[in-house]
């Protein structure tokens, strides 16, 4: 059960911190199809987000935060607005602040492909609910790989600048790439299950599918070192980037003002 | 002669211009006009209700306001195509807007304080813009017409889950209720004047009647919406603040009182709470973007000519 | 007692809120020695903001949030942290977002040559509290606006890219002035009493100040209608921008987590 | 000859050499380096507590924060003075810290993340810094020295309040014991790094104390430091996360266990947890203040100038 738990909110998390980012961008993209666009993988990330985060409690209702009695908070939402910073185990990349639009799609396509991989492993899995998530969740997340593919191309070959900040964002974000794709004890039981998936054994497939669009971005992927943790610890153990807590900051501060509110 | 004479022709039977016809070129500016402030409104509208994607406080709340911001940038779309059948582009309009030679709705300076402000704008603006909106879907223009009929199905579904959103607050604590109060005091006189000055001040009211245009004055308007609101407003338990309103039993009608006329004046010259702001975040957001919609043009041009990449 | 109370919490939320603004530029100033400037700024602010909102909760402990029996925490950050926005009574200008150091400067003069006029006067007040905060206060203000005042000054002169910035933030910033010397019913009574200071009556002086600045920076004061409020309710009647909700959730998120914290 | 013979007498009474004297190229490399260096830190080691100032628990508590960063940018001040003194401007140094040609402490790519980092930074870092800089108030550069003597001043005061903290917060709620101990963890190890690489592993060491500029080695005051820490971590009530730590009656002082020096040396060498947000946040506000700092010279200079402006 806690295992499990653990698993779903590592996936949960990653959509959960994605999408809020995402939507972060809402009325600001450089064109109203883009701000359609972004919102739309928004709102499928939030969707995978909510049904793993449900998945998670049901799981092992340990990890659900308590609230005071009477409150009408279903578990989705208590694990979204309830936890502290330490508590998500979301990997650093998703979590990260944005910058420009060369960023969102660099980000966008680290993290679809690295999630599409593992989705697809995920339809088979002996979990009914994951099997029937990661089902759903590929076909939506291709689209988003795609989106960002056809972006990071089209920045990569379009003008002098945004070749330059296309470039730029690789080289910002590369760093936090392998941390995806890192074993994590957790992943791997439930792997050796047949539950979960372990992002290592995609390694290979998503470095062959980053490679085709970089090349036809005529770009490199940058030599850049992973990022450190702290003491071998990343986002999977809850050891996040600075950016997380003022993300949450934010997105609580009602929820938390109002733990028996109705919404 | 002729033309002028069929156009009138076509008006009058309450059937559609369409792009290819011949119309006065009044018709048109007027068109482009209310279109263009219409897309522009949905636009600079995302904004207030916005602000509030980062703190909805439920995952199922932040989802229904992520879809329905979407939803405004595809009116938005929507409405800006239509504007282009007149011959203007979005780029052109984009540019008005925020030099400020085009509109927007007056309400979307006003500014939104607590997560109820997205209820009520739900409940209250979009009510509000269905009043105005339901007789667009019979404009005499078809593809502002069209549009219309696709925006107004859509809003009719934000302002139920708006109303929807206030009533589950209404159900929850001391605290929600008192929220949900105080932002319907802010926001009942400013969906009010969403109907524009009273027809005695609005000049231009004649002439959109005659070519259908419109299809309601805005004191009429204004009056569908109070009698619509009101019994609305009893339902949910909120005061609306209007010493005056009460039913008037002979008329079949609700009096009310007056909106601040010298506000809404205020807010329209540019003075209102979020003027500045509505506008210079269109602005950032468009200056931003310039380097990504280059890039993709030029990337276009290139791979259409493939000897040049 | 309750206009005592309303009128400190005026004066406190403006200091504590710009205090928070100014802290926000921390690392982040053109040069080392506006690092320092704009932190002492902020630290004299903070200083004045917890003696006034002490006042407020001495004249009338009604005004302060109850919290959880047990809860260590004192008036001033009660105060402080566990009001919503809608109880703040700061005047809207103190709580815009940060611009550019233009934006800083400007409004940091506006500011300061408003509330230097209403300290002067404030240092003649019956009530010793209030007398004191005026006199110490006068000092530290003259300092801030003296700085503001220089850097307007040369920013207006220097080079043509920062007189533009400088015009700008003026332009932006103008017609938010008008509020801070709006009379308000509550500081017009304890004018009468001989207690408070009508900003109203600061009116002229401070328009001099200004207009000998912007006469030094070879500038004109824009002509720009003030901003209106909503329903004439503006920042002292607890009608604020949207700006401020965003500024209370990243400012209370901790004390609010802990409301039995000590600190 | 007779220059360096003097240079090396004055560092062999334990005196000052001063701007204007004489001193071997390699001593003036290895102070620009060292100075600029630590300058450096005072600056990029506002980041990690500066991010915490928006949302201080507690007046006080940002009171007494603001206070500390603006003491480090004062520190940084009188530092790059002392660089200044050495013939390198702080424009030249500001440019070397942002494209990586100088370094600063390891611990500021640590990230903070609770509150109670504040204190921790104040208690173990500021306390290791201490631990470094006391005997750099004996440095044989003048101005170094006595730059060194004011910093360590503020710094056992902010240490003090660093310590304090934390000791309040151990007298509140279980949630806040926990933030401490939590945040002790992560900076434990971090801490001991910054004493540097182990002797055997330290190539410039010899060098730096034959010249006076160090006074110990790395291990002597990472040794020192343990010392010194762990009956104040027992007066705080928190466990140091090492398990090899225990008193050795023999040697009269604390065997530990190793930091991970891999991760110090992935650290050092760019791929830190914050390394490139630390060094963009830097190069973002001196990016955007040029146009001030220009604005400045060139009303100084008109100014100057009666006849220019």
């Amino acid at each position: 059960g806690a295992d499990l738990a653990a698993y779903c909110l590592g996936l949960g998390d990653d959509a959960l911190v994605l999408s809020h980012r995402l939507s972060q961008w809402c009325s600001r993209a450089p064109d109203l199809e883009d701000d359609i666009a972004v919102a739309n993988i928004a709102l499928d990330l939030l969707g995978q987000a909510r049904l793993l985060l449900a998945r998670a409690a049901a799981a092992d209702p340990a990890v659900v935060p308590a609230l005071p009695e009477g409150s009408p908070a279903p578990d989705e939402d208590r694990l979204a607005y309830f936890r502290e910073a330490a508590a998500f185990r979301c990997t650093r990349l998703a979590e990260l602040e944005h910058g420009d639009f060369a960023h969102l799609v660099v980000r966008l396509l680290l993290f679809s492909t690295a999630r599409l991989a593992l989705l697809h492993r995920l339809a088979a899995s002996r979990d009914h609910v994951l099997a029937a998530i990661g089902a759903k969740g590929a076909t939506e997340v291709t689209y988003h790989r795609d989106y960002a593919a056809r972006w990071v191309v089209t920045l990569a070959r379009g003008t002098e600048e945004s070749r330059r900040r296309l470039l730029a964002a690789l080289e910002q974000l590369a760093p936090w790439h392998p941390e995806q794709l890192e074993a994590h004890p957790v992943a791997t039981r439930l792997a050796e299950a047949g539950v979960g998936v372990d992002p290592a054994g995609t390694a290979d497939e998503v470095g062959a599918v980053l490679a085709q669009v970089l090349d036809e971005a005529h770009a490199a992927w940058p030599e850049a070192p992973p990022r450190a943790g702290v003491r071998g610890r990343a986002g999977r153990d809850g050891m996040h980037t600075e950016a997380l807590g003022l993300l949450l900051a934010e997105m609580q501060v009602v929820a938390r003002a109002h733990p028996l509110g109705r919404w | 002669q002729l033309l002028e004479e069929q156009f009138e022709a076509v008006v009058a039977r309450h059937e559609r211009i369409e792009p290819r016809d011949w119309m006065p070129e009044g018709y048109r500016r007027t068109l482009v006009r209310q279109i263009a402030q219409h897309a522009h409104s949905e636009i600079i509208g995302m904004q207030p209700e916005g602000r509030w994607l980062t703190r909805a406080p439920s995952l199922r709340r932040k989802a229904v306001l992520l879809a329905k911001v979407q939803d405004e940038a595809g009116h938005g779309l929507y409405l800006y195509s239509a504007c282009e059948t007149l011959g203007v582009s979005r780029a052109e309009l984009t540019e008005m807007l925020i030099d400020g030679r085009q509109k927007y709705s007056s309400i979307f300076n006003y500014p939104t304080l607590s997560y109820a402000d997205v209820g009520t704008i739900g409940w209250l603006v979009d009510g509000a813009a269905i009043c105005n909106q339901v007789p667009l879907c019979r404009t005499s223009y078809g593809p502002y017409g069209r549009a219309m009929i696709r925006v107004c199905k859509e809003e009719s579904f934000h302002q139920r889950q708006g109303y929807e959103l206030l009533m589950t607050m209404m159900a929850g604590t001391d605290e929600q209720r008192a929220m949900v109060q105080e932002s319907v005091d802010r926001f009942w006189w400013p969906a009010l004047m969403m109907f524009g000055p009273p027809d005695d001040a609005s000049p231009n009211t004649a002439r959109s009647l005659a070519w259908g245009i419109k299809r309601n004055t805005n004191d009429e308007l204004r009056q569908k919406f109070v009698d619509m609101t009101v019994p609305q407003a009893e339902r949910l338990g909120v005061t609306l603040p209007d010493p005056d309103l009460r039913w008037d039993e002979e008329r079949g009608a609700h009096d009310f009182g007056q909106p601040d006329w010298d506000e809404l004046t205020r807010v329209i010259s540019g003075a209102g709470p979020c003027n500045a702001e509505r506008i210079a975040h269109r602005r950032r957001a468009h200056e931003d973007g310039a380097w990504v919609r280059e890039a993709a043009s030029a990337f276009a041009r290139a791979t259409k000519e493939p000897g040049r990449d």
